[in-house]
C-alpha cells in the first residue's frame, strides 16, 4: 500500500519521525533509544476502498526495546466490510460447524474409548479384577505396530493385524502365567487390584526404557490432510478407524450376548464355583476372555497411535476416561462400555464449547458424576434386589 | 461307584471340618445326609466334588480315583451338583443359566429345557428374567433345573428343598426319586429329614465332620437317638 | 514406630551455623566441586532428559580434560527430576545434599524446580537451571542461589509476536501448553502481537494429558486466524496432524513454533509427509548450535537427535565451574557470588580451557557458551540472550534465518 | 558406589516428609477403605483442597496462617460432603471411579489457566510457610544422630509430621475398638444388614469419608508447608494409587499398617533409585543403561518390588491371612 | 415342655382372634401394624399388590404363599429396603412410607434376609454386639472415650452370649461369621435381629436350612418372644413350624393376600391348598404311601409326555 502516512511519537509527546510506506506497503521509523512510542496511521492518506481492519486502532502504543526492530501492522481490508472482529470469510467456520466437528470427534474419540473400555470391562466382567494395567495393554499393542510398521517397515496394516495377535498372545500369557497363577493362590481382588497398579508401573518404565520418553507416529496415514464432509473436515483414517471399532464392538458384544462362550463368560463373572460346577472350564474361560481382552486391547491402542501419537503413557493418560466409560455405561454390562464411552468422548468435546478447552476432561467428569447421581448403577446397568 | 475314605478336609489352614469322614454310593442308590447345622455335610459333597481341596483320604469314582480333580472335569465324567447357597448365576436370566447347565452337551439343551419346565412351570413363564431378581424359591428351582439339564450319572444335591413351597418340595423329593429309578446314583443333603429318610435307600448322618450313623433310612428314622438329636419331634409321628 | 522424627532430634551441635543463610556441613567446601543434575528421567518431560544429561557429561569431561577445578576433578551426580506427580524430585535432592552437591543443574520443568528451590537453596546449594523460562524466578526469594541459563519468556515471546506480525499475520490462534512455560510465552507473544497491531484471535490452552486435540483445534479454526503459534513441546507431534486433518495446513494458516517443539521433524518414517510445516518458522533461545558442538554432545550419547537445552546444560556447568574458579572455592555461596562476574564485562572466551587459563592469569572474564553470550543480571536471569528464527522447508526441517540479541530488560 | 550416603538417604527417607505425607494420606485411606469398605480413589484431592486452602489464603489473599489452616480444614470437609453426597450410595467399585473423577476435577481446576489468579496455575503457589517455620522452635543447626539429620527446617517439619502420625494412630486405634469402629467395619461387609439393624449407613460412610478425609488433610498441610511449594500435580491420581499400595503392604484394617507401609515404600523407591544411579555412574551396570534411561529402570523395580510384596504375602506386613481366605473368589 | 408356660400370652391371641372374620383384610382388634394398598411392579409384573392387612399385636402371624408371590418383596416394602409404587402402612400408628430403613428398624420393626447376610469378617460376637440398640460407644465423640461405654458394652456382650447360647453358636462365638455354615447363618441371623429388641420381627424363612432338632428348640424361643410382648411375622414354608407357633395365617398369592386365618382353618382351605400346599402335604407318609404318589406322579407325567407326541 504505498503513500500511506505514518507518525511516530515518543512517550513524552515529542514527535520522532514521521514517514510514508513505500510500494511494498512497507515503512520504518528509526527512533533514538529504547522506550514507548505511539504510532499513529493518518487515515486520510489511506487509498479509497481501503479501510482499517480494527478501526479503533489506528493508533497504537509501541514498546521498542534496546538493540530490535519493532514492527507494527496496521491491518488493512477492503473498505465496506469495516469494524469488528473479521468474519467468516474464507474457511472460517460458524459455529454450528465447530458444534457438528465436535460431535463427529466425539464420537472418534468415544469409540477408541470403547474398544479399550471392552477390553477392561470384559476382564473386569468375568473376574473382577480392576485392572489398572489395562492402559499398558493399549501401549504395548500400539508400541508392537510401532515396531513392525516402523522399525521392521511394514505396512501399518500388517503390522496392526500381527499386533493384535501378539497383544491377543499377551493377553493370554499375562493370565496364563500371572494372573491365573495369582487367582489360583487365592489372592484377593484388592490385593491383585494392587498388583495391577505395581504391574502397571512396571509395564510403563518398561515401555518408556526401550521406546524413548518422545511420542511418534506411525509411519503410514501420519497428518493425512482432511477432506471435507457437509461440515466436518476428517481424515479418511479416521472413517476406516470408525467403522473397524463399531464392527468389533458390536460383534464382541454381540458374542458376549450371544454365544455359548460369552455366555459362559457372564456365568464366570458371576459364580465361578458354579460355572465349573455346571461343566465350564474356568480357566479356560477366563484365558480365552484375557486373549481377546488383550487382542481388543492392542486394537484399540493402535486406534489410539493412529489418531495420536505412540508414547509410553499414551495408554495410561486415557485410562481414566476407559474407566469412566465403563462406570458410566454400567460395570459388567455388555454395551454398556460403548454407550458410555460416546457419552464420554462427546461430553469432552461438546464441552469445550463452553468451558476452555483445558478443561474438557472437567466436563465429562462432571458428566460422570452427574449420571451417577441419578442412576447409581449406570445408564444400562440393573439394580440388584434386595433380600 | 463313589466312595470316599478317610476325608480331611477344610477350608482355613490348620483347621479340618471333615475329619476322616467316609462314605460310598453304589450305582443307583440314594444316599440321604443329615446332620445338626455346621457339621460339614455341604463341605462333604463340595469336597467330592472337588471345590474344597482334600488333605488325605481319596474320593474314588468308578474305581477311579478323582481326589482333588476339577469340577469341571468331573462333570464331564458325569457328576451333576447343586450348592446350597450361591447357586444361580445372578446376570444372566433363567433361560441362560438353564443353558450354563447344559454346557457340555449344548446339543440337547432344546430337549432337556422342556423337560425342566414340565416339572418347574414358572420357569417356562420367566424365562427371560434375570436370576437376579427371583424369589428364593424361584431360585432353587432354577438351581434344581440346572442341574438337571444334563443328565448326570451322580447327582449331589444340597439341599434342594430349601426355600420352596410345601407342593414344590414334594415335587422335588420325588423328582429325586424319580431320576435315581431312572439309573442316576442320587447323594443329597437335607434338612427336611424326616422326607429324606423315606425316600432314600440308606441314609448317613454327620456330626462334626464324622459319620456318626449309618444305615437305612427308615431305620434311622425310627432310631430314638437320631429322633432326639437331630429329627426332633415336632412333625407328628 | 509412631514418632521417631522427635526423639532423636537431640542437636548434634555442628558447624556454628551462619546466621543469615544456614548452610548445614553438606554444602561446606570439601574441595571437590560436585556438580549435581536434577534432570528428567521419567515423567512427560522425559524426552528433555538426553540433550540435557548430555550437555553437563559433555561440559564435565571438558572441565576435566583442562584439569578440573581447584585442582581436582569434578564428580557429576545424576538424579531423576520426574515430573511433578511423582515427588521425585524431592528425593533426589535429598541425595544430592547428602553427597555433598555444590551445584545442582536443573530442574527442566520450571514447576519441578518451584518445588525444592526452597530445600536446595536453603542448604545454600546453587541450582542452575539449564530450562526454566517462567518468569516466576525473577523475583523469588532464593537467597542469590538461584541462576538459569535459558532466557525467561519475555524476549522470545517478543521476538515470535515480532515475526508473525512482520509476516504480514493480522489475525493470530495461539495453542499454547498449559504449563509455566506455554502459559508464559503465549503472554509474552499476545502482548507482543497486539502492541504491534495484530490480534489474538483465539488462544486455547490445552491440557498435556488431554486425550486428543481435535476440540483445540477445532476453537481456533472457528476463529479463522492467519497464523497458529504453536507453544507446547512434544505435544506438538499430535496437533500438527490435528491441524492438517481440519483443514488447517501450512499452506492456509502460518504456523510458528517455539524452542519446545522446534525438532527436526523430517520426512522420514516417523516423521510428517513432505511439505506438512512448508514455510512454517519458529523462534529458539540461543545462539546457532554448530555442528561441531552437535557431533561433541553425540559423542557423549550417540542416540542422541534433538538437542534442546543440550546447550544450555553445557553451559549452566562450565559457568558454575569457572565461578568456582574464579571464587577459589567449591561452597555454593562464593560460587553464587562469582556467577555474574564471570560471565559479564571482561575479555570474552568461550570455553573453559581458555577461560581458566585467563582467569589463572588474573583477567577479568566473560565467558559466551554454546546457547549465546551468558550474562547474568542481578536476580540471576540472563540480561542478554539471542533468539534465533528458523523456517522449516518442505523436508520438515528447520533452518536458521536470523539471529535476534537483545536485552531483556527494558 | 558410596553405600554410605545410599544408607544414609534411604534412612533418611523412611522418616521424611515424604513418608510422613505418605503415611497419613494412608491412614485416612486406611480409616475410610480398610475398615469402611469405601473404595475413595479422591484421597489426593483432600490433601489437594487441603493445601491449597491454605497457601492460596496466605499467599494469593494475604491472610494469616492459622485462618489458613482452618480454610483448609473446612475445604477438606465441604470437599468430602460434595464428594459423599452422590457418590456414597454407589456400589464400591462405581464408587471407586467416581471419587477418580471427582479428584481430577479438582487437580485440573487447581491447574486451570482460568483461575490461575487464584491457584496459580500448574506453577502453584509459593510464599505462604514464613508463619510455620516462625514458630520454629530448633534453631538454625542440625539435629540428629550422627549422619542421619536434618536442618532445622526438616527436623520441625518432621516432628510436627510425626506428632500427628501419632495422633492419628491413636485416634484409630481408640475408634476401632468402639462400636462405632464396629459399625464402620459391618457396613463394609454388607450395608443393608446393618441398615436392618438400625444403623444410619450414610451418616457412618460420611463419617468416615470426612474423618478419613481430615487425617489426609493434615499430610497436604504438611507437603506443601515442607516443601513450601503446592502444585496441582502432586495430588494426581497416582498420588492416590500409591497411598493404597501402601495401606494394602502394611495390610488394610491395621493400625500401625500405613505408617510401615509408607515407610518400606519410601526406602523402596530410594533405595532401588539411589543403588541405581551409583551403579552405573560407577560403571557397575551394562551399558545398556544410562543416566538417560535408569531413571525408568528404577520405577521398573519398584513396580516388580510392589507385585512381589504382594503376591508373596497378600494380607500385608500386619494383615490376617484368614480374613483374606474369606474373600478369594 | 415351654408349650405350657406360652399359655398366657397365646390364650391371649387366640382369643383375640377367636371371633375374627376368615377373609383377607380383615381388621384386627389391637393391629401393631396396619397396610393399606401396597402395591410394587417390576416392569410388567405386579410383585406385591396387598389391599389391606393387620397384624394383630403381641401375636405370631405367619405369611406363607407360594414362591415368588411376592412375600419377601412385601416384607422389603414395609421396611424401608425398596420403595413401593403407591400405598401406606402404620407401625404403631407411625406411617411409614418413604422411611429409610435404619428408621424403620429404629421404630421397633426389624426383619431378616431370607438369603443370610452375615457380616463375613466380623465375629460372631461382633455382629450380635451390632445389633444394639442406643449405643454410646456408636456416637463418634463418645466412641474416643473407651470409659463411657465400657459397661454397656459388657451389658449387651452379656445378652448376646445368652441368645447365643440359645442358638447353640456359643462355640462359634469368636470365630468370622463368614466360616459359618448354611444354617449357622440363618441362625446368627436371626439372635442379631433379636439383639435389636424390637417390637415387632419379621422373619424372612428363618427356619429354611436348619436342623429340624434346632428348629423345635428355637419354636420355644419364638415362643417366649410372644411372651415377653414382642409381636412376630415370619414367613414359612415349614407347615410343621407353622402349624406349630402361628396364631394366625396370612397366605398371598401373585402379590395378593388370597385368605387369612387361624393355621387349622387355613389348611384346609382348598385355594391355599391348590395353591401352594399341594396335594400331599400332610407329613408324614409312609413309604408306601410315598411309592402310590410316586406312581401317580410318573403315570401323570407319562401321559403328558404322550400327550405331546
Ligand atoms: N468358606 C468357609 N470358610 C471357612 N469355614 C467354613 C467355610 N464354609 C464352612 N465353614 C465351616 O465349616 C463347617 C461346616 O460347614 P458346612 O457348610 O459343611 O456345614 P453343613 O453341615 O452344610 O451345615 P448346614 O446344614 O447349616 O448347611 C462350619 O462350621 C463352618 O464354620
Ligand atoms: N428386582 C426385581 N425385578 C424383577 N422382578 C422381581 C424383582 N424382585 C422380585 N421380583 C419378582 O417378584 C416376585 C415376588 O418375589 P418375592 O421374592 O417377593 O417372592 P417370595 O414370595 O418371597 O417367594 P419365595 O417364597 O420363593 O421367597 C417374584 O416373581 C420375583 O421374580
Ligand atoms: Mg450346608
Ligand atoms: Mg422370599
Amino acid at each position: 500500500m504505498n503513500g500511506v502516512k505514518i507518525s511516530v511519537v515518543a512517550e513524552d509527546g515529542k514527535p520522532v519521525d514521521d514517514a510514508t510506506s513505500g510500494a511494498d506497503g512497507k515503512w520504518e521509523v528509526p527512533v533514538p533509544k529504547a522506550g514507548k512510542y505511539k504510532v499513529t496511521l493518518d487515515t486520510s492518506t489511506l487509498p479509497a476502498g481501503v479501510a482499517l481492519k480494527f478501526q479503533n486502532r489506528s493508533t497504537l502504543d509501541v514498546q521498542v526495546y534496546d538493540g530490535s526492530v519493532r514492527n507494527v501492522l496496521f491491518a488493512l481490508v477492503p473498505a465496506g466490510a469495516k469494524g469488528g472482529a473479521a468474519p467468516a470469510d474464507d474457511g472460517g467456520t460458524s459455529f454450528w460447524d465447530r458444534v457438528a466437528q465436535l460431535t463427529f470427534e466425539g464420537f472418534n474419540l468415544g469409540l477408541i474409548i470403547a474398544l479399550a473400555a471392552m477390553g477392561l470391562s470384559l476382564v473386569f466382567g468375568t473376574t473382577g479384577l480392576t485392572n489398572f494395567a489395562h492402559g499398558e495393554l493399549l501401549t504395548f499393542g500400539a508400541m508392537c505396530a510401532y515396531f513392525f510398521n516402523v522399525v521392521v517397515g511394514v505396512h501399518l496394516v500388517w503390522a496392526a493385524l500381527i499386533s493384535v495377535v501378539i497383544g491377543g498372545i499377551f493377553g493370554y500369557g499375562q493370565d496364563r502365567f500371572f494372573w491365573g497363577r495369582l487367582r489360583r493362590r487365592g489372592s484377593s481382588l484388592v490385593a491383585m487390584m494392587i498388583i495391577s497398579i505395581g504391574l502397571a508401573l512396571f509395564l510403563r518404565y518398561v515401555f518408556l526404557f526401550f521406546f524413548g520418553g518422545e511420542g511418534a507416529p506411525y509411519a503410514d496415514y501420519n497428518a493425512q490432510p482432511g477432506i471435507q464432509v457437509g461440515p466436518i473436515s476428517a481424515a479418511p483414517k479416521n472413517f476406516v478407524a470408525m467403522g473397524i471399532e463399531l464392527l468389533v464392538l458390536v460383534i464382541v458384544g454381540l458374542a458376549l450376548l450371544k454365544t455359548r462362550i460369552g455366555k459362559a463368560a457372564r456365568a464366570v463373572a458371576d459364580n465361578p464355583a458354579l460355572a465349573a460346577s455346571s461343566g465350564i472350564n474356568v480357566d479356560r474361560v477366563i484365558r480365552i476372555i484375557w486373549t481377546v481382552g488383550g487382542a481388543i486391547a492392542s486394537l484399540a491402542g493402535i486406534m489410539l497411535g493412529l489418531s495420536q501419537n505412540v508414547s509410553y503413557q499414551m495408554g495410561f493418560q486415557i485410562l481414566l476416561l476407559v474407566f469412566a466409560g465403563v462406570t458410566l455405561g454400567g460395570l459388567g454390562t455388555a454395551f454398556g462400555a460403548l454407550v458410555g464411552s460416546i457419552v464420554v468422548g462427546l461430553f469432552i468435546q461438546l464441552s469445550t464449547v463452553v468451558v476452555p478447552t483445558e478443561l474438557k476432561t472437567v466436563g465429562a467428569l462432571l458428566v460422570l458424576i452427574l449420571v451417577m447421581l441419578f442412576r447409581p448403577q449406570g445408564i444400562l446397568g440393573r439394580r440388584e434386589r434386595i433380600g | 461307584m463313589l466312595r470316599a475314605d478317610e476325608l480331611y478336609a477344610g477350608y482355613i489352614p490348620g483347621v479340618n471340618i471333615l475329619n476322616g469322614t467316609d462314605l460310598y454310593v453304589k450305582k443307583g442308590e440314594l444316599i440321604g445326609i443329615i446332620g445338626p447345622n455346621g457339621a460339614g455335610k455341604s463341605t462333604l459333597l463340595k469336597t467330592l466334588f472337588g471345590l474344597v481341596p482334600v488333605r488325605s483320604g481319596s474320593v474314588t469314582l468308578d474305581g477311579e480315583d478323582i481326589t482333588n480333580l476339577k469340577a469341571h472335569a468331573l462333570v464331564s465324567r458325569g457328576v451333576g451338583y447343586v450348592p446350597q447357597t450361591n447357586n444361580v448365576f445372578p446376570s444372566l436370566t433363567i433361560e441362560e443359566n438353564l443353558e450354563m447347565g447344559a454346557f457340555q452337551v449344548p446339543g440337547r439343551f432344546k430337549e432337556r429345557f422342556e423337560f425342566v419346565c414340565e416339572i418347574f412351570p414358572a420357569l417356562r413363564e420367566r424365562r427371560k428374567q434375570r436370576a437376579g431378581s427371583l424369589s428364593g424359591g424361584e431360585r432353587q428351582m432354577v438351581a434344581m433345573g440346572r442341574a438337571l439339564m444334563t443328565e448326570p450319572s451322580v447327582l449331589l444335591l444340597d439341599e434342594p428343598s430349601a426355600g420352596l413351597s410345601p407342593k414344590l418340595q414334594d415335587l422335588v423329593f420325588i423328582q429325586a426319586q424319580q431320576i435315581n429309578k431312572a439309573g442316576v446314583t442320587v447323594i443329597m443333603v437335607e434338612q427336611n429329614a424326616r422326607r429324606c429318610l423315606q425316600i432314600c435307600h440308606r441314609g448317613y448322618v454327620l456330626d462334626q465332620g464324622r459319620n456318626a450313623y449309618m444305615a437305612s433310612g427308615r431305620d434311622l428314622i425310627n432310631d430314638p437317638k437320631v429322633i432326639q438329636l437331630y429329627l426332633g419331634t415336632l412333625a407328628r409321628a | 514406630a509412631c514418632g521417631g522424627g522427635e526423639d532423636s532430634a537431640a542437636p548434634s551441635a555442628s558447624a556454628p551455623a551462619p546466621a543469615a543463610s544456614s548452610a548445614p556441613a553438606a554444602a561446606q567446601g570439601d574441595g571437590v566441586l560436585t556438580i549435581g543434575t536434577l534432570l528428567p528421567q521419567t515423567g512427560s518431560l522425559a524426552f528433555l532428559g538426553p540433550p540435557e544429561f548430555a550437555g553437563v557429561k559433555l561440559a564435565v569431561k571438558e572441565i576435566n580434560d583442562a584439569g578440573g577445578v581447584l585442582g581436582k576433578p569434578v564428580t557429576e551426580i545424576d538424579t531423576d527430576s520426574g515430573d511433578t506427580s511423582t515427588n521425585i524430585a524431592s528425593q533426589s535432592v535429598d541425595k544430592l545434599l547428602q553427597q555433598k552437591a555444590d551445584v545442582v543443574v536443573g530442574a527442566a520443568s520450571s514447576s519441578v524446580s518451584l518445588s525444592v528451590i526452597d530445600k536446595i537453596t536453603g542448604a545454600g546449594v546453587v541450582q542452575i537451571s539449564p530450562a526454566n523460562t517462567s518468569d516466576q524466578f525473577t523475583t523469588y526469594d532464593d537467597k542469590g542461589l538461584y541462576f538459569r541459563t535459558a532466557p525467561p519468556d519475555v524476549l522470545q515471546g517478543r521476538v515470535l509476536g515480532d515475526l508473525i506480525l512482520a509476516d504480514g499475520n493480522d489475525t493470530v490462534g495461539i495453542l499454547a501448553l498449559q504449563d509455566a512455560y506455554g502459559t508464559g510465552l503465549a503472554d509474552n507473544v499476545q502482548k507482543a502481537v497486539e502492541g504491534g497491531g495484530g490480534e489474538v484471535v483465539e488462544k486455547v490452552i490445552y491440557d498435556p494429558k488431554a486425550a486428543d486435540y481435535s476440540a483445540d483445534v477445532a476453537k481456533i479454526k472457528e476463529k479463522n486466524p492467519k497464523a497458529v503459534a504453536l507453544i507446547g513441546f512434544d505435544e506438538t507431534k499430535k496437533i500438527v496432524p490435528e491441524l492438517v486433518k481440519q483443514g488447517l495446513t501450512a499452506k492456509k494458516v502460518k504456523y510458528y513454533f517455539v524452542d519446545g517443539n522446534l525438532s527436526n521433524y523430517g520426512t522420514g518414517k516417523d516423521g510428517f509427509p513432505k511439505g506438512t510445516l512448508d514455510g512454517a518458522k519458529g523462534t529458539q533461545p540461543g545462539a546457532q548450535v554448530s555442528d561441531d558442538f552437535k557431533e561433541k554432545l553425540k559423542s557423549v550419547d550417540p542416540k542422541l537427535k534433538d538437542f534442546n537445552y543440550g546447550p544450555e546444560s553445557y553451559d549452566a556447568t562450565i559457568v558454575t565451574a569457572l565461578a568456582a574458579l574464579a571464587a577459589k572455592s567449591d561452597v555454593g555461596k562464593d560460587i553464587a557470588a562469582k556467577l555474574k562476574d564471570v560471565s559479564s564485562g571482561g575479555e570474552k572466551c568461550k570455553d573453559f580451557k581458555s577461560c581458566a587459563d585467563m582467569l589463572a592469569a588474573g583477567k577479568d572474564i566473560d565467558y559466551d557458551g554454546a546457547s549465546g553470550p551468558i550474562e547474568f543480571n542481578d536476580a540471576g536471569d540472563p540480561a542478554e540472550a539471542t533468539i534465533g528464527v528458523y523456517e522449516y522447508g518442505a523436508d520438515n526441517n528447520n533452518k536458521n534465518v536470523a539471529f535476534n540479541t537483545g536485552k531483556i530488560a527494558g | 558406589m558410596d553405600w554410605n550416603a545410599i544408607l544414609i538417604t534411604t534412612v533418611k527417607a523412611s522418616i521424611g516428609l515424604e513418608t510422613v505425607v505418605y503415611a497419613l494420606a494412608a491412614i485416612g485411606v486406611n480409616i475410610q477403605f480398610g475398615y469402611a469398605g469405601l473404595l475413595n480413589f479422591g484421597q489426593a484431592a483432600f490433601l489437594g483442597v487441603a493445601a491449597y486452602g491454605m497457601a492460596v489464603t496466605v499467599a494469593t489473599f494475604h491472610l494469616p496462617f492459622w485462618l489458613g489452616i482452618a480454610i483448609g480444614l473446612a475445604a477438606t470437609v465441604v470437599l468430602a460432603f460434595l464428594l459423599g453426597i452422590p457418590t456414597l450410595r454407589l456400589r464400591a467399585d462405581y464408587l471407586a471411579i467416581v471419587t477418580i473423577a471427582a479428584a481430577e476435577i479438582v487437580r485440573l481446576v487447581f491447574r486451570s489457566v482460568k483461575f490461575s489468579s487464584v491457584f496459580g496455575g500448574s506453577d502453584g503457589r509459593q510464599n505462604f510457610s514464613g508463619d510455620f517455620f516462625a514458630m520454629n522452635p530448633y534453631s538454625p543447626g542440625t539435629y540428629g544422630i550422627g549422619p542421619i539429620s536434618f536442618n532445622e527446617r526438616v527436623t520441625w517439619i518432621l516432628t510436627v509430621g510425626w506428632v500427628l502420625i501419632a495422633i492419628c494412630c491413636g485416634l484409630v486405634y481408640l475408634l476401632m475398638k468402639s462400636p462405632w469402629g464396629r459399625v464402620l467395619k459391618a457396613i463394609r461387609e454388607d450395608e443393608d444388614a446393618v441398615r436392618s439393624l438400625g444403623k444410619n449407613v450414610f451418616s457412618y460412610k460420611m463419617q468416615a469419608l470426612v474423618l478419613g478425609g481430615l487425617v489426609g488433610c493434615l499430610g497436604g498441610f504438611l507437603f506443601a508447608l515442607g516443601q513450601a511449594s503446592v502444585q496441582p500435580d502432586l495430588f494426581s491420581t497416582e498420588f492416590t494409587f500409591y497411598a493404597y499400595t501402601i495401606v494394602i503392604l502394611g495390610g488394610a484394617a491395621r493400625v500401625f499398617s500405613p505408617v510401615v507401609g509408607a515407610a518400606i515404600f519410601w526406602v523402596l523407591l530410594v533405595f532401588v533409585g539411589n543403588t541405581l544411579s551409583e551403579a552405573v555412574s560407577a560403571g557397575m551396570l551394562p551399558s545398556l543403561f544410562t543416566v538417560n534411561n535408569i531413571g525408568a529402570v528404577r520405577f521398573m523395580l519398584v513396580g516388580l518390588g510392589l507385585m512381589l510384596l504382594l503376591i508373596f504375602r497378600p494380607q500385608g506386613i500386619f494383615g490376617d491371612k484368614r480374613e483374606i481366605a474369606l474373600d478369594a473368589r | 415342655m415351654h408349650a405350657d408356660s406360652t399359655t398366657t400370652r397365646k390364650a391371649a391371641a387366640l382369643a383375640a382372634f377367636a371371633d375374627l372374620d376368615r377373609e383377607p383384610g380383615v381388621a384386627k382388634p389391637d393391629p401393631i401394624l396396619v397396610v393399606d394398598n401396597v402395591v410394587r411392579r417390576f416392569g410388567g409384573l405386579t410383585a406385591v399388590d396387598v389391599a389391606h392387612l393387620e397384624i394383630q399385636r403381641g401375636s405370631i402371624t405367619a405369611l406363607i404363599g407360594p414362591n415368588g408371590a411376592g412375600k419377601t418383596t412385601f416384607f422389603n416394602q414395609l421396611t424401608g429396603f425398596d420403595s413401593a409404587d403407591e400405598g401406606s402402612w402404620a407401625f404403631n400408628g407411625k406411617q411409614l412410607k418413604g422411611v429409610p430403613a435404619h428408621r424403620v428398624a429404629r421404630t421397633g420393626m426389624v426383619r431378616t434376609f431370607q438369603l443370610t447376610k452375615a457380616l463375613s469378617k466380623l465375629t460372631v460376637m461382633e455382629n450380635m454386639r451390632l445389633g444394639a440398640q442406643n449405643q454410646r460407644g456408636e456416637n463418634f465423640f463418645r466412641a474416643l472415650v473407651p470409659g463411657s461405654w465400657r459397661r454397656q458394652e459388657d451389658e449387651i456382650t452379656e445378652r448376646a452370649e445368652e441368645l447365643l447360647e440359645r442358638f447353640k453358636l456359643n462355640t462359634k462365638r469368636d470365630d468370622f461369621a463368614g466360616s459359618l455354615s448354611g444354617g449357622q447363618r440363618k441362625l446368627l441371623e436371626m439372635a442379631r435381629a433379636l439383639m435389636v429388641g424390637p417390637e415387632l420381627v419379621m422373619l424372612d424363612e428363618p427356619m429354611a436350612g436348619v436342623n429340624p432338632a434346632l428348629t423345635q428348640s428355637l419354636l420355644a424361643h419364638v415362643k417366649d418372644l410372644r411372651e415377653e410382648g414382642m409381636t412376630v411375622l415370619f414367613v414359612e414354608h415349614d407347615m410343621d413350624m407353622v402349624r406349630d407357633i402361628s396364631d394366625w395365617v396370612v397366605v398371598m398369592a401373585q402379590g395378593a393376600v388370597i385368605a387369612e386365618g387361624p393355621p387349622d382353618t387355613i389348611m384346609s382351605d382348598q385355594r391355599v391348598v391348590d395353591a401352594y400346599l399341594g396335594a400331599h402335604h400332610d407329613a408324614p407318609m409312609s413309604a408306601e404311601e410315598f411309592e402310590e404318589q410316586l406312581q401317580e406322579a410318573e403315570a401323570e407325567l407319562e401321559a403328558e409326555i404322550e400327550e405331546k407326541a
